[in-house]
């Protein structure tokens, strides 16, 4: 038995939203990104932005104050903070893609020293995988930042000298959120900058592909 | 006087060929033409280009569409997501075509159609698989994309306010691909859950003005489902 | 003497107004363009689009109701029609550009018998002239109605073979208006399907550089 | 607590360096955001590179900073229009360099500055002196000219109403370039008539969301000057 745990999905979420300051502007990808949200305190202002037109996102509503009409980009309902606005479509990935989002969180297959992405699709051959905004949002928040598992569930190695699968960008990734660490990507490639309690360099490194550094 | 208004889908319908490109708005069920795409069913077009930004979930919509045979080829940001089972039906039969397009491009090059724009260089997609087969450059040291506009020779979109002239405002996360559907369609069909009078949609309140729009169609379908994951 | 009177410019606006149907997308240039908004009868109605984001303009305000903040492209206050709405500049010539609008009615300097259009530089060496919008409307709306004088003051003539000056748009004029005749412009050339009472085709030849057909 | 409001002009000035790309909104003198302007001038800035729809009218506003000598060059689509004698004096001493640009492209640039587009053909301009040196391409039998897109170091715009996120909206048409400018600027500063209480701007009605907008401050000027002609 290890004498370490991984960070469950919720300590995850939290352990990202404790890193957004207040003012940023973010987009949550779908999955442990979008939990993210439920971690921000209240009284914090972080101008949450969906894809699908929505600049100011809320909390998830009251079951009695449901509006059908708002959902945000994985489809769940949401609410509107007080100063929050719409757009179209159009501009609200013009939004993204010009680069005025503070930061991106997204979810991850891979990451590669170099900063690349791959999240999704797992082959060439996938013939009808989904895209969705994340090529968007891979080329054009200011920042991005990976949540995934450290390793897939069999053990493969996802944090990577080079992808092995279809890229959704290059050289985006400036930091990886694991189960087991947290991880800058670097001019010298993957900086460790935390660590499950018990964790060691040695063990973190044996389950990581890239050569990783101290900080 | 201006009225655009047509009595019935049927009506709304009139017309359309066999092998148009038609554009479909809405974004997860929300702002989604419902109405009009069923419409089409009946109507009986085949043959056709269907842009949307998934295709479709479940057996409605979009999906239905394709179940029936009735697409060619779908150009959509999501192929495979929660549910879209009919398509992937029709796909593994080799049935339609399918164009993967980033979401945030979708959008553009359907911008792009309605604003004149023919053609547009992007980072989105540089460096992946989207680019393969494409024209690309590097500008200020990234590769990018040259995407095509999108037109369509049907755009489909639904409203939660309409007047005569086919001023067009939009509810909650309704909006979303609805204005920039509205401007790329040579024939544009808006259905609506309310009925303005000329008006009452203030100046600074449309967000799609009439000249882009030309039928609307009255259907009150109510609030769209509530789905909770 | 001749005995035939060119249109003055109020009855040239007239005529012009009177070919525009209900429901008709319009955008008027500077000039005798402008002119025609008056023109056009308060029933019909015609929707003028101007391209700082006006849709619906409607004529020239009462004095005591003037609003300093709403003026056409021509810097003239003006008032707006009931369905009218705003847009953004770019939204604005975007629907230009998109081919929304039925018909743009625009000043000249020359028309060739192509539809090439010049109506923003007299020279090549005019190295501070004022384009504004006039290349996107010539490009974008469905239809060009050109307006001008059917030469200039001093008798050069203005309807070509060949346009001598810079060119705004190529191929895009479909109607010209002077003050002496209404002409198409067609596969074989220049039209004329209106004439000012008492002058002969000949004189109008004589007053047209390229050749003009009958109707 | 995020309030993007500063105190005084001077301070919204703050950090601009020599050499900038400033974008000004405003058309006709409606939406200019004139203090802005002339703040720019008190600040001292020069070398700038001017984008603006006309080298101004009169000796105020563009003008002004032209005729001051901090303008390196001015990109606009009406040089010369009445009463813009500040700037052909400076022209005519070849003191300015003039980039002439269709004001549709204009708007088109600025906004694919925002948009994160870096390029895009358009048939504007096909055919006529403003293709020379221009990459061209005939898309679908016409010659397109492909423009680049306009980012500013700084972007100036007047807002009607905003509130402490940055939320704008604009009054009539004073809105014309100010969206598309506020977006496309690195550092974005908006003048604005009135302070709105957030919240009081809606999620329908705010047209510039407070993300593209980085100070606001509260320049109560009244209405443009009437001009009858």
């Amino acid at each position: 038995m290890p004498n370490w745990k991984p960070w469950a999905r919720e300590e995850l979420a939290a352990r990202v939203a404790q890193d957004i300051p207040e003012g940023w502007s973010v987009n949550l990808g779908i999955g442990i990104p979008t939990l993210v949200g439920n971690y921000v305190p209240p009284d914090r202002e972080v101008i949450v932005h969906s894809e699908n037109g929505i600049v100011g996102m809320g909390p998830a509503p009251r079951p009695e104050a449901l509006n059908p009409w708002l959902v945000n980009a994985s489809r769940q309902h949401v609410t509107l903070r007080t100063g929050a606005s719409y757009m179209n479509h159009a501009d609200s990935l013009g939004m993204v893609r010009g680069g005025h989002l503070d930061l991106c969180v997204l979810g991850g297959f891979q990451v590669a020293e170099n900063g690349d992405l791959a999240n999704w699709s797992r082959s060439e051959d996938d013939s009808a995988p989904a895209i969705g905004g994340a090529m968007d949002l891979a080329v054009g928040a200011k920042r991005i930042w990976v949540v995934m598992e450290h390793t897939t569930k069999s053990g493969e190695k996802r944090l990577l000298r080079r992808c092995t699968y279809p890229l959704t960008a290059t050289a985006c990734t400036k930091r990886v959120y694991t189960d087991l660490a947290v991880i800058e990507v670097t001019e010298k490639g993957f900086v460790v900058i935390d660590r499950v309690p018990g964790l060691s360099f040695d063990e973190l490194q044996a389950r990581t592909d890239a050569e990783v550094h101290g900080a | 006087m201006i009225d655009k208004f047509v009595r019935s889908v049927a009506e709304a319908m009139a017309g359309i060929k066999d092998g148009s490109t038609v554009l479909v708005a809405g974004f997860a069920q929300i702002g989604e033409p419902r109405a009009l795409i069923d419409g089409r069913i009946e109507q009986g077009a085949k043959d056709l280009t269907v842009v949307h930004n998934t295709a479709g979930r479940g057996r409605e919509g979009v999906a239905r569409l394709i179940g029936e045979g009735r697409v060619r080829k779908i150009v959509c940001s999501f192929a495979r997501s929660r549910g879209s089972v009919l398509f992937e039906e029709v796909y593994a039969r080799g049935e339609i075509e399918l164009e993967m397009v980033p979401q945030g491009t979708l959008a553009e090059r359907i911008r792009a159609g309605g604003a004149g724009i023919p053609a547009f260089f992007t980072p989105t997609g540089g460096g992946t698989l989207v680019a393969r087969g494409k024209e690309t450059r590097v500008i200020d040291g990234r590769e990018c994309v040259l995407e095509q506009a999108i037109r369509g020779d049907v755009a489909l979109v639904e409203a939660w306010r309409a007047d005569r002239w086919g001023n067009l405002v939009y509810r909650d996360a309704g909006r979303n691909f609805n204005p920039v559907v509205a401007a790329a369609g040579a024939l544009t069909i808006a259905q609506t859950q309310n009925i303005a009078e000329l008006g009452e949609l203030t100046p600074e309140m449309i967000v799609t003005p009439g000249i882009y729009v030309d039928r609307v169609v009255h259907v009150p379908s109510g609030d769209p489902p509530v789905v909770i994951s």
